[in-house]
């Protein structure tokens, strides 16, 4: 039987109605969600009704702050951020609210709610609609971090977080939503913490998440006859499949991180300190990290291109650790 | 307004003041090691309010919160025991005075952002709305509070949803516009008013004196009624007097607060009336002070976490 | 108003709507990377209110700035070169359409964060305060940015410090709540008139119609007076229809949207009171077209930035 | 002559007292700057006035945009932030506004500000009183981070700070506010990037910032007879002295990061991450860092200190690198 083959946006949407279906504790809020321009959201206002998906004014201080309090009082909101940027004007509802009440309560109340968002660089969209911050809600404490790469990890995952008792934030990258794959029509999950053996390879370890994925499996193609590259998808960065990570490096002995955020204090460092510091007597070479480098995203599609990771740059990384 | 429920309000004002006073000791003897905002001369408003509320009814607090999570009726016991960091307490000690929370009276909870916890509110109060269970929450918030952002985004996002929420704002510079205490050099308020910001989200609002419980109780009542019969949201301003220093175990503030003072004021009502007595009064105080003093002896003996319990609860488990 | 004003609001407005028609075509031609909100049908406000501002103050703009920044006299070519990503840009490139600065013309600047250019507008009022100068600051920002807490929290600080700002609403759904031209299903606005929210924050406040540059021009004159005399910030709310689509080059709207077209509401009443004629009316618009026209092939004749560029400007050099 | 000895806070005062006065641009506000409560800003309103020296509402997002306004129109205003934490609720006027007007401008503007605001851990003020969020600010770019450790620096860091024409986040540690060392009278600076060499030592780097630099000095007293420790403060962290970090790895071979901040994707993964990268080929041991675990701050205070870096979970990493 032939696999189906839908787009990212089509998995995630997908995941939408089969939990909206399964759980009628399931509502979904936040900017324009029931416009059906938006393609992740398409027809479930149609389907669910207006008390279930509702488009909000534009405040997502107290539209996040809402959701906190609907998962703490039992329903199972999935909050949506137009764009992940947007977040910044409400950082304390979701570093502070959202991730830390289950802590800070003892365990006395739990916060089962999604933060849904898109992010990413790539479009010529400027400083302000380009982030992918995703390191910052790693660096805080409390919530889960997910990033799906393709769309059958979307839809698995989405269902994951849905399910999940904790707060998640699912990111999806601006650029993938067009992306196809194959993807089953009942209901799955995929775990969170377990990462994705994406191509198998001896010579050096290449952790990627998102977008970057697909630019390292290009990069690895082309360096074929130089290096036998093993690509690992964490699929999650909180939790991380730490052990995945380090045998992978055990195996290979050399690390090359890529990781669309910025790279100081971001995601790719925490993976490379944690191979400095667990897989130390492993490595055989410098630990390479391909990232944005700490300078705003600008307008300029030549600009813009100039600083994100790419196919050459991840090329370069895997050559000068086989070097 | 029959006799018990006067009474009910005295009592709760009661137990609040009760309630910081022993922590005023506790805290001068080195035992409470929480740094709060005091309720004192504040309580006729959680009494007040509160009166109207049922437990699956929520309320959302501040940094000032004892009087909020009393009235709301939680349990002084595992209220004292948060505050001295105890793993008896609500929280088992990893919340103190700022971040309590208690699920099964509503108290839902006290917030050490300004303002935090009021778009929280907003999904108590969605909750009932879906769920069409008849509750209602209400949000607590101070003066400087209400120019927060997200309790102004709150307030028209409540209106929209036409939500079943009260928002009670305290307002303790009524005449003088303090910050901590601190008398401000530039205002903080553009009006007089908080109540005036109401007609500006298209919802009702008045302003009221918070040293008169009975009042509180009646535009409280209202607005909660409104609330729960899905009429949406109330924005009421109390004006309050902080009284500052430690009373050292007296109920009533000391002569020059006593004009704000919401106890002496409300006793001086029901003793006139003839609902309270000296000896009514007397035994009351007494209740309260032995309910205290029990919090306190259970606070005090009870087990401090375990260090490594530090590294619990940052997610569900099992999940 | 005399003659000379009302020919040159007239020119204001149709410069606007020229500039973003020659976008739109090198749009559809692909050569011009920029995505952004258009001004098309708001272009009164900006010169209604633009007609007294001087180079030294400041406007705060949005994602939807180009209107807002060829009112305040910034220059074409160095705009249009900006949305192209040219190196000749205001901001070499970097900005684009949601982040243009121009602190020659005052223009300071768009934002492409709903609601973010409001506190920093608020800033340059209080540079004038302190320096004494005169100046006034001008915040736009949407009704949809109405709501955005940090939108809020300025209203109340302009009113609080009497900065010399005014604040500038439009409303483009002053019937029918639409988010970027979705119909939205719950309302966004607890409120009709967003200028109902000025006595909120204690300061005066009004509402008009979009598209009748001549009144904009009376209600803002009044409001910047206010200001530079330093008694403090107005709120003043625009309604206006945001007319869709492409023109294809024609400067008025189609007769649907001719009611509220800004410009055809001039022209008629300028012909009639004889300040236009049809030949003043045909030069005006071939003086701008002309230097639209320069301002494209301006644009499209500059360099692009070299890739390298793009790691300069993180920081001042040298500091 | 004997060296003039006063607090930290005293030193943060007497910094914005002769800015202040040599330049009229310089104005300073915040929530309660006025009250003689405040030790780093008492006095400051009666010597320069109420136009000068202004309390804000409790509008972060609002007053930390009006800095970035005024310091693009020429002003220098020194923002303070009560604390570290309430800044969350102001991410976009941070991280955006402030950060990157220079950079998305073109260079067109430039934002001389100074965000000033406390933070720490240790005083059981709980989760949302105790962060440190430098990380963050480290994270996203624009903007310089300072953090000083002693009453020295913090004067000659702070007037480097208002005289430069790019916006720093300046952090006071709410622990060291009563710290005493020598400080000169007249003003001095103390460059950005340049690291302290606090001790000497030829077994083992440790890079330590803030309050964490004192704990360290006293490890490493402790270890005195087992191991050499060189004791390394960045100062600021942005901009970083990678140089003085790789040096010092290069004489010792070895590496401790000991940072206040949470872990994951924190500055002590940055600071590993850079010798993992740069360092590799002199490191003799893992790298390790001692920094806060990936736990929102609980508000007992033996829980509290379970989770922060001390002079024994130090002195366990120095041992460990050593074995
Ligand atoms: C976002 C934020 N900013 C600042 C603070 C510090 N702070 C705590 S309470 C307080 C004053 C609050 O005033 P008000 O809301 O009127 O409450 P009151 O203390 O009068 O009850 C301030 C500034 C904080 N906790 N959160
Ligand atoms: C904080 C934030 N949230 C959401 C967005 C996405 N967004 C951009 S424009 C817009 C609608 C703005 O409406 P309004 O302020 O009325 O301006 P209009 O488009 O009508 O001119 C939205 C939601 C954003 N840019 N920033
Ligand atoms: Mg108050
Ligand atoms: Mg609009």
């Amino acid at each position: 039987m032939a696999e189906r083959v839908i787009t990212y946006s089509e998995a995630i949407n997908e995941a939408h109605i089969q939990e909206m279906e399964r759980d009628p504790t399931v509502i979904l809020f936040g900017e324009n969600v029931s416009s059906s321009w938006r393609r992740a959201t398409k027809g479930l206002k149609e389907r669910f009704g207006r008390e279930r998906v509702r488009d909000t004014p534009i405040t997502e201080t107290s539209f996040i702050g809402m959701g906190v309090g609907a998962a703490i009082r039992g329903l199972r909101p999935i909050v949506e951020l137009m764009l992940v940027d947007f977040g910044l004007v409400a950082m304390d509802q979701i570093l502070n609210q959202m991730a830390k009440s289950h802590y800070m309560s003892g365990g006395a109340v739990k916060v089962p709610m999604v933060l849904r968002a898109s992010y990413g660089a790539g479009t010529s969209s400027g400083a302000t609609h380009s982030e992918s911050l995703y390191s910052i809600f790693a660096h805080m404490p409390g919530m889960k971090v997910v990033l799906p790469s393709n769309p059958y990890d979307a839809k698995g995952l989405l269902i994951t977080a849905i399910k999940d008792d904790n707060p998640v934030v699912f990111m999806e990258h601006r650029l993938l939503g067009r992306t196809k794959g194959p993807v089953p029509e009942e209901p799955y999950t995929v775990p969170f913490g377990v990462a994705n053996l994406v191509r198998e390879g001896s010579d050096v370890t290449v952790v990627a998440t998102g977008r970057m994925v697909g630019l390292v499996m290009e990069a690895a193609d082309g360096l074929k006859k130089e290096a036998s590259v093993e690509v690992l998808d964490p699929r999650t960065i909180v939790p991380l499949d730490e052990e995945a990570i380090l045998n992978s490096v055990g195996k290979t002995g050399r690390l090359v991180v890529v990781d669309e955020d910025y790279e100081r204090c971001g995601f790719s460092a925490e993976v490379s300190a944690i191979v400095a510091e667990k897989g130390f007597n492993n490595l055989k070479a410098s630990v390479y990290r391909v990232a944005t480098p700490n300078v705003p995203l600008p307008f300029n599609p030549t600009l813009e291109k100039q600083l994100l990771p790419d196919r050459e740059k991840i090329a370069r990384a895997i050559r000068n650790v086989m070097a | 307004m029959d006799k018990e429920t006067k009474l009910k309000l005295y009592r709760s004002m009661v137990r609040i003041r009760t309630f910081e006073n022993g922590c005023r000791k506790l805290i001068s003897e080195g035992k409470l090691p929480a740094r709060f905002g005091m309720y004192t001369g504040q309580e006729a408003v959680a009494a007040g309010v509160s009166a109207h509320l049922d437990k699956g009814d929520e309320i959302g607090s501040t940094h000032r919160p004892i009087g909020h999570l009393i009235a709301k009726g939680c349990s002084l016991k595992k209220l004292l025991a948060e505050l001295c960091a105890k793993r008896t307490g609500f929280n088992k000690g990893k919340a103190g005075p700022y971040h309590t929370f208690d699920p099964e009276s509503g108290s839902l909870g006290a917030n050490g952002i300004v303002g935090g916890s009021v778009p929280m509110v907003a999904g108590y109060a969605l909750a009932h709305q879906i769920k069409k269970d008849g509750g209602v929450a209400v949000s607590y918030f101070g003066e400087g509070a209400s120019n927060q952002g997200g309790v102004q985004e709150t307030l028209n996002l409540a209106a929209c949803w036409e939500l079943p929420l009260v928002f009670v704002c305290e307002n303790s510079s009524p005449e003088v516009q303090r910050m901590l205490g601190h008398e401000i050099d530039y205002p903080q308020l553009s009006i007089e008013r908080i109540s005036d910001r109401a007609s500006a989200y298209g919802m009702p609002g008045s302003s009221h004196d918070g040293w008169d419980v009975l009042e509180i109780y009646e535009v409280a009542g209202e607005a909660v009624r409104r609330a729960r019969e899905g009429k949406g949201p109330t924005l009421l301003e109390f004006k309050v007097h902080q009284i500052e220093g430690n009373l050292e175990g007296r109920i009533e503030a000391e002569e020059d607060d006593r004009v704000w003072c919401p106890i002496h004021n409300l006793k001086q009502k029901l003793l006139a009336d003839g609902t309270l007595t000296p000896e009514i009064d007397e035994k009351i105080r007494k209740e309260e002070s032995a309910a205290v003093e029990e919090a306190i002896a259970f606070a005090l003996g009870s087990p401090d976490p375990e260090p490594i319990e530090a590294f619990d609860d940052v997610f569900v488990e099992g999940a």
